[in-house]
């Protein structure tokens, strides 16, 4: 009976749900799966995980299914689920844990481009503070990002005045590295 | 009045035009934007997709800072970057613990007194002043105000000032500058958001269906507060014709420019140039803009040339 | 004063009192005072040296004034809030008495003392007080002074009791409590210790055991503050008048600032406000139950 | 001098076990005052009875210790025991050394110290018991009823076939309730008028009943079998005497726009109105905030129309007429004040209650709740039953449902389930495809609650028989676009999300209790939980009690109930009211507060400390009728004996019976080194 | 340590007066009884019918006869039998308990809980918590010896007419 959840759960000894719960303060068992917040969610129509499967998976401590999908990826944080949930659970929350939690192990498996965005995103406010937008597409681009898309509209992006060619760094830079340093510390351990 | 101001990357890069827009109507509204010294980026969606506690700092060392420029709030006026602040400011007050994590790692005695603003909620708090400023109110511009996911919800960290399902402020605010906000219905409605570069795909179908809507109630112009939103609405439109999602122009106004437009003020000072759809319909509507000037690639001139 | 003087007197010779209690100069420095006639209004003062908390003397446990008839009575701020607790615990009524109230800015500790009044000889109580003028009052005369900034030592030695180690607060209460001979004057002077019968003098059964010894005083004493607890003006009479010299008021200041931290509850002269001690909130704290 | 009988208990094994019962006996032997002390195998048998009934005719005991199980097992068969031999029940105590000693230990020698001691304590308690008396209290025996739906009208009818008169107290202009409102009933689906009329009827005739309609419950002061009841009777501009209900002036009033409460304002009425045509008593009533004259007068002007006055043939209208105050005397209140719906609008009456803004906050005129549903499926509702929407008046052939809309929904509305709304949609279904033949409806839920007699057979036949789709999701967004309303879902079950087009909307809002119910408990004295539904004294074995001794309480103000529910629960008030009545004296414990008058200081914390406003005011008065002094008093009949006033009182001037300071004082005494 | 083990044979073993309402602990301490929990044998109960009943006096007695340890116990919040009796209590036992403490009882002696009539196994807990504690604080001579003078106890306790002769402690 039980040997079936164990088999599947690569969380450790602490099982996903009350990691989660840990993590957020919420407890994944709330979620009754009426399934509003799938209903509202944006990408409901492309995903194969919805917000209540997500929330399902999490109760159930099924974090091999939740590595398997794009669900968590494709999320675009608009809360929607959130601030629709009857019971007070907190879907884009929990699925902040769960991205932060594959993040940090190799359990995870974001789709190549959307990985990369976000590496070269944090990359860019790791090394100036502030996002260089043209930086970010160059190292988005680099980084496993499609190499020749938006390369027709980008002159038209400079043309307007948008882009910056040089990235401003912030005088602060110490402190955000330090702020880096001390997360990536932190989520390191146990 | 004072207001703390934290600009965000996009005001100083891709959306420009909004923070010139904004600059530009404060110093009519008698509001002086004190900017946040050596503010750094609030770590968008990526940051707190990937470590809450990081997702959660970044922000914090803004309002950090601007604690300790005794400002006791701050404008946020990036839609995404309002989220991330007011999101810290209510974690950090609501656990104890992550607030002393933060501490920890900022090294600052941080006491979360800033109070994050969005541009509705400052600029709501204006509306008779913008009425009494609107020297060139917008009379024929239909306008679909699109709020997107950030601005109003969720209810617990924007404080409520406005309604989470049934929002008003920007409506208010349309028609204090004289523009007639249609009634539509995806005004709440995700654009794609974050993904824009990573997945285009979902954003052409989201985007277009929310031009569609406000198309289908008879806008002349979106409306909108964000400056994603506002690349995926604007600089997008050439993605959705080309993929088959979309036919025709849709101007997409920053808020600020409508407000901006409203006192009379030169199209080339709001960055009424700098939008991939042309914004020359709206000018042509909103004619009584004395000034004439050019506005980069769109034909200002010729609507000046109309106005007579 | 002289305001003080022309309303009693007025009261007095238009009838709508019978006598006033007040302050006049004794022998030894300000004492209470019984006055019945409009002449004898000009005894009256009010000063430094007026300690005493006048309430006292309407308790019902005291016939001698009700057969007075209607009186006024002198009230400094801190004595409205023993006023307001008998009226709030139905022990006078409040149209049978005419409140004068006197403006305040603090009491030295002996009214015997000739000593000016200073930072040095102030009544503990009075530092820190931030009333001048008491709201209970159908009346209020007088100029109050400027008041003493706190914290009062009574505030600081219990400090420094909590910081201790238990066994150093047991030997100190031991130590003290001892001292008590059980003359129950600290009963006697409280404007809020009223019954017939005190608990103290029950016998079936004999809950505080009656000899002068450490045990009985302990019984004593935990009963004396339980019973005050919420209800303590913190006049700091008991105190004052006790012969031992047992800092009671260490007892019942500390309980105020239990009742007041955890039930925000400071003693009021409004009578309608409720006393935190019969009553209860759903989500009070409970720390301590397992 | 007490003289005290010991009797341990070997309890078979159970206390001989572990505990030297013999030894117990001897070593009480040495208590003083202890006059006889023995063990027995089994105490509570019929010889070990006798045993303790010998002894106390035998050695005159004056109190008896019985050393055996738990009080809450065999307090009362020794407490007889002890009566039966003349000695006052209440001398007997029972000192616990099974549950407290044997069954918890196993080291004999220190459970058999620990079973000394407590029989030692008992010992001492008893010593200083005195003899009790049961209270006798007179009960008057008639009650009255709060609420004129299915559940008062129910619990004023078995009560007055029971053979005591009642007082039935209704808000409204006439009785019938929500009951009177639907359309037909699951799940047999027979009228629900049709059974409720007749009822209805049989109350206003009923020569055992008053009704007071278009009243409220003023105040109310007393106790169990004593209370004193004020009703406002609202003044309806009616001469109840007077009218002969012919309606004539209802057909006259020129204010005909005024939307009918009756028909969830679907349907109109005139200022002066009769709700609907069954109504009882069929009094007409002038709504004052709306009838012609009254407005002008509250502008200050002169009265104008008075067309119903003229139209009245025998001049029953009377303008001028004031409320009244009346007050009855009744023994019993059973309160059955009944629901109302979780409102779909913006504005929501209390702060937790947040409307669906997601739903368009019910602006759509199609989006209809469940009560509006029955007035349009029933007969006698504004459409003559036919299905027709609102906004067009056009048959919806797509209709779709929603369910839990408010229930189980912290966030925005209530986190209890509403109960009946599973079953209510399920019959809508039907009666929707039987009337509109071409039509699809479709409900969307989270779960099928359908716990009762028929009721899955019902909800099953809706889906297999009768053709209605349901959806397992909550649904996430509405708007309408042209006439059609759209529809944003999910079905978890099919993992897909939906979006839908309906004509119409119904959503299956929470029930709530009634608005003023808060105000009316407090009247009552009886308690009520966050969402203001009056609680239960037990919430298994006392259902229909409430915590204040002759307040009952039926129907959905306790709870979300259907009509069966309410219906037995008012038959179960009635019984338990009936019970009451049985005898003219109710007999009461005498475990309740006294106090000592000569020692009260009248200081009055025992009434701020007592849940039960059993502490009143009582005058001491001297020779010359002088009120010298004011002392409490406790009400026997009120006080419920917890004793809180003994411990608050600082002269110990009032003592709980029963468990008195000197009894406590003994108990402790005997614990003593 | 098993706090139903003395600590040392023949060591101190703590006296402890639990007093507890009628409704919920006594009736906990039952079914503790009937489901056979064991548990520490120093607890002697006194039934009050609720914890409103309970007197700071009761208490200081307690202590002044020996007493090594107090447990009061009742209805959970929003459980009481008689509504609010707990909740009167709850306020009354905070003040009691930082008297104590101000005057120098250590408040480990004196153990406050809730246990509802099925909380069986809660009660046991809560005794042997309690054993265990008071073991380790030892014997609390320092309240008992108090009294130097022993005829003054005597006269002290003065028993009810109708008792009989009282045996001095």
């Amino acid at each position: 009976m039980g040997s079936h959840e164990h088999s599947h759960d690569h969380s450790g000894p602490e099982p996903l749900a009350a990691r989660v719960q840990r993590m957020t303060g919420l407890n994944p068992a709330c979620c009754y799966q009426c399934g509003k917040c799938s209903a509202g969610c944006p990408m409901a129509a492309e995903t194969t995980l919805r917000p209540h499967d997500v929330m399902r998976l999490v109760a159930r401590n099924r974090l091999d299914k939740l590595a398997d999908a794009d669900g968590l990826w494709l999320c675009l944080t608009c809360e929607t689920c959130t601030s629709r949930c009857p019971n007070g659970c907190d879907p884009a929350r929990t699925m902040d844990a769960l991205r932060e939690i594959f993040a940090a192990g190799k359990d995870g498996k974001p789709p190549k481009a959307i990985s990369a965005f976000h590496k070269s995103f944090l990359n860019q406010v790791r090394n100036h503070g502030r996002l260089f937008e043209m930086g970010l597409i160059m190292s988005y681009k680099l980084g496993g990002g499609p190499m020749f898309a938006d390369v027709t509209t980008t002159p038209s992006v400079l043309a307007r005045g948008k882009l910056g060619l040089a990235p401003h760094n912030v005088k602060g830079m110490d402190e955000v590295r330090r702020i880096f340093a001390a997360c990536a510390e932190e989520e390191a351990q146990p | 009045m004072k207001i703390g101001y934290f600009p965000g990357c996009s005001l100083h890069g891709l959306s420009r035009e909004y923070e010139e827009s904004l600059k530009a109507i404060v110093a009519g509204l008698d509001t002086e934007l004190v900017e946040v010294d050596d503010w750094s980026c609030c770590g968008a969606s990526s940051a707190h997709g990937s470590s809450h506690l990081l997702g959660v700092a970044l922000p914090a060392r803004n309002l950090a800072i601007a604690e300790e420029q005794g400002l006791p709030e701050v404008l946020a006026p990036c839609a995404a970057c309002y989220a991330r602040l007011a999101s810290a400011r209510h974690e950090i007050s609501e656990d104890p613990q992550l607030a002393g994590r933060v501490n920890n790692v900022l090294v600052r005695d941080f006491k979360n007194t800033v109070r994050v603003r969005s541009i509705l909620e400052v600029l709501k708090g204006q509306i008779a002043g913008i009425k009494a400023r609107a020297t060139n109110p917008l009379k024929d511009l239909k306008v679909a105000c699109y709020y997107g996911c950030l601005l109003v919800r969720p209810v617990q960290v924007t404080g409520g000032y406005d309604d989470p399902e049934d929002p008003s402020s920007m409506e208010d605010i349309c028609k204090a500058a004289g523009a007639v906000p249609v009634k539509w219905n995806r005004r709440l409605d995700c654009c794609g958001g974050g993904l824009s570069m990573s997945r285009t795909g979902s954003v052409v179908r989201l985007s277009a269906a929310i031009l569609k809507d406000a198309k289908a109630a008879g806008a002349d112009a979106v409306v909108v507060a964000c400056p994603m939103c506002h690349s995926n609405l604007d600089f997008r439109q050439k993605a959705m014709k080309h993929r088959g999602a979309w036919e025709g122009d849709m101007p997409v106004l920053f808020l600020t420019q409508v407000v901006g437009m409203s006192m009379g003020i030169d199209p080339k000072t709001l960055g009424m140039g700098r939008h991939f759809v042309s914004t020359d319909s709206v000018l042509a509507r909103t004619a009584g803009t004395g000034s004439g000037s050019g506005t980069g690639t769109n034909s200002a001139a010729a609507v000046a040339g109309e106005v007579g | 004063m002289t305001e003080l003087r022309e309303l009693a007197r007025r009261l007095l010779s238009e009838g709508t009192v019978n006598a006033v209690l007040g302050w006049e100069e004794g022998p030894r420095g300000a004492r209470p005072a019984f006055v019945t006639t409009p002449e004898g209004a000009d005894t009256l003062i009010f000063d430094h040296r007026c300690v005493h908390n006048l309430a006292s003397y309407l308790s019902p446990r005291r016939p001698h004034l009700k057969r007075l008839g209607k009186v006024a009575m002198v009230l400094k701020p801190c004595d409205a809030r023993a006023v307001a607790g008998l009226i709030r615990e139905t022990q006078i009524p409040r149209d049978k008495v005419v409140l004068i109230g006197v403006r305040c800015g603090g009491v030295i500790t002996d009214p015997d003392s000739t000593a000016p009044l200073t930072e040095a000889t102030v009544a503990d109580r009075c530092r820190g007080c931030p009333d001048r003028e008491g709201h209970l009052a159908d009346h209020t005369v007088g100029t109050a002074g400027p008041g003493f900034a706190g914290p009062s030592k009574r505030a600081q030695k219990i400090e420094e009791l909590a910081a201790a180690p238990a066994e150093k607060r047991w030997a100190f209460w031991q130590s003290e409590l001892e001292k008590c001979v059980r003359c129950h004057a600290c009963r006697q002077v409280c404007p809020m210790c009223y019954c017939d019968r005190c608990l103290a003098d029950k016998t079936q059964p004999r809950w505080i055991e009656s000899s002068p010894h450490a045990r009985g005083n302990m019984a004593w004493h935990v009963a004396r503050a339980m019973h005050l607890a919420g209800r303590c003006v913190d006049c700091g009479e008991c105190e004052r008048v006790c012969p031992e010299g047992i800092p009671l008021g260490l007892i019942t200041r500390k309980i105020a600032q239990v009742v007041s931290e955890r039930y925000d509850f400071r003693p009021s002269d409004d009578p309608a406000v409720p006393a935190p001690v019969g009553t209860y909130r759903m989500d009070d704290p409970q720390e301590f139950i397992l | 001098m007490a003289r005290i009988g010991v009797f341990v208990c070997h309890c078979g094994e159970n206390i001989g076990r572990t505990v030297d019962c013999h030894g117990v006996a001897e070593a009480c032997k040495d208590v003083p005052g202890v006059v006889h002390s023995v063990d027995y195998k089994y105490m509570c048998s019929d010889p070990g009875q006798q045993m303790v009934k010998n002894a106390i005719a035998e050695k005159g005991l004056t109190g008896v210790v019985v050393a055996a199980c738990s009080p809450h097992m065999h307090e009362k068969t020794f407490r007889r025991a002890t009566a039966g031999a003349g000695l006052n029940p209440f001398l007997c105590e029972m000192a616990n050394v099974r549950e407290h000693c044997s069954w918890i230990h196993e080291d004999r020698e220190k459970a058999t110290v620990k079973a000394v001691d407590i029989t030692k304590t008992i010992i001492e308690k008893v010593k200083r018991n005195v003899p009790l008396n049961t209270i006798r209290i007179p009960v008057t025996r008639r009650a009255l009823v709060i609420g004129g739906g299915i559940a008062g009208i129910q619990a004023a009818l078995d009560i007055a076939d029971g053979g005591r008169e009642v007082i039935l107290v209704e808000k409204g202009p006439s009785i019938g309730g929500h009951m009177s409102q639907l359309s037909e009933t699951f799940p047999t689906l027979d009228c629900s008028q049709c059974i409720l009329t007749p009822r209805m009827v049989e109350v206003y005739q009923h020569p055992r009943i008053k009704l007071y309609a278009y009243s409220e419950v003023e105040s109310v002061e007393g106790y169990i079998g004593n209370f004193k009841v004020t009703v406002r009777r609202k003044a309806r501009s009616v001469d109840e005497d007077k009218c002969n209900g012919c309606g004539a002036c209802t057909q006259v009033c020129p204010n005909k726009k005024i939307p009918s409460e009756f028909d969830c304002g679907l349907g109109k009425r005139t200022a002066i109105y009769v709700p609907f045509p069954q109504a009882v008593p069929n009094l007409p009533t002038v709504d004052r905030n709306k009838c012609l004259l009254f407005m002008n007068r509250a502008k200050g002007r002169p009265d104008t129309c008075k067309k119903c006055a003229d139209a009245c043939a025998k001049g029953a209208i009377d303008f001028d007429q004031q409320d009244r105050l009346v007050t009855e005397d009744v023994g019993a209140i059973v309160v059955a004040t009944g629901y109302q719906l979780y409102t779909i609008g913006k504005d929501q009456p209390k702060d937790n209650l947040k409307g669906y803004g997601e739903y368009g906050y019910g602006t759509i005129p199609d989006v209809i709740d469940g009560l509006q549903f029955e007035r349009l499926a029933s007969a006698s509702g504004p459409t003559s039953g036919k299905i027709l929407r609102p906004s067009d008046g056009k048959e919806p052939k797509r209709i779709v449902f929603l369910q839990c809309i408010g229930s189980r929904d912290p966030q925005k509305g209530m986190e209890y389930c509403s109960k009946i709304c599973c079953m209510y949609v399920a019959k809508h279904t039907m009666l929707y495809h039987h009337k509109v033949h071409d039509g699809q409806a479709t409900v969307f839920y989270m779960d099928i609650r359908a716990a009762g007699k028929g009721y899955e057979e019902f909800s099953r036949r809706a889906i297999e028989e009768e053709g209605a789709q349901y959806i397992r999701g909550r649904v996430s967004r509405m708007w309408r676009e042209g006439d059609v309303i759209k529809i944003l879902g999910f079905d978890t079950l099919e993992g897909e999300p939906i979006e839908m087009d309906a004509d119409m909307v119904v959503l299956a809002t929470a029930m709530r209790p009634q608005p003023g119910i808060d105000a009316l408990a407090q009247k009552l004295s009886v308690s009520y939980d966050q969402h203001g539904f009056i609680n239960e004294a037990h919430p298994k074995l006392r259902p229909v009690e409430t915590n204040t001794a002759g307040i009952f309480v039926a129907g959905a103000c306790q709870a979300p109930r259907d009509i069966p529910d309410a219906v037995a629960m008012a038959s179960a008030t009635a019984s338990k009211v009936l019970g009451l009545f049985a005898n003219e004296m109710l007999e009461r414990e005498p475990t309740v507060a006294c106090v000592n008058e000569a020692n009260c200081a009248g200081c009055f914390h025992c009434e701020r400390v007592c849940a039960y406003g059993a502490v009143e005011h009582k005058d001491i008065k001297d020779r010359a009728g002088n009120v010298v002094r004011v002392i409490a008093y406790v009400n026997p009949g009120v006080c419920q004996g917890c004793g809180t006033c003994q411990a608050t009182c600082p002269s110990k001037s009032v003592e709980l019976q029963g468990f008195t300071d000197e009894q406590i004082w003994g108990e402790i005494q005997a614990l003593g080194v | 340590m098993d706090a139903t083990t003395p600590a040392v044979a023949g060591g101190f073993e703590p006296r402890i007066t639990a007093f507890v309402c009628n409704w919920c602990t006594y009736t906990g301490a039952d079914l503790a009884g009937t489901s056979r929990l064991q548990m520490a044998s120093n607890v002697r109960i006194i039934r009050l019918p609720c914890t409103g009943r309970i007197d700071p006096m009761f208490i200081t007695k307690a202590f002044e006869r020996g007493a090594d340890g107090i447990i009061v116990s009742g209805c959970h919040p929003a459980d009481c039998h008689y509504n609010a009796g707990n909740y009167h209590a709850r306020r009354r036992f905070a003040i009691f308990r930082e008297l104590m403490d101000f005057l120098g009882v250590d408040t480990g002696r004196i153990t406050f809980s809730w246990v509802s009539a099925s909380e069986g196994g809660k009660w046991r807990d809560v005794v042997n918590d309690a054993v265990t504690r008071v073991r380790a604080l030892g014997p609390f001579t320092d309240y008992r010896k108090l009294v130097v003078d022993p005829v003054a106890t005597a006269t002290g306790v003065v028993p009810p007419e109708h008792v009989g002769k009282e045996v001095p402690a």
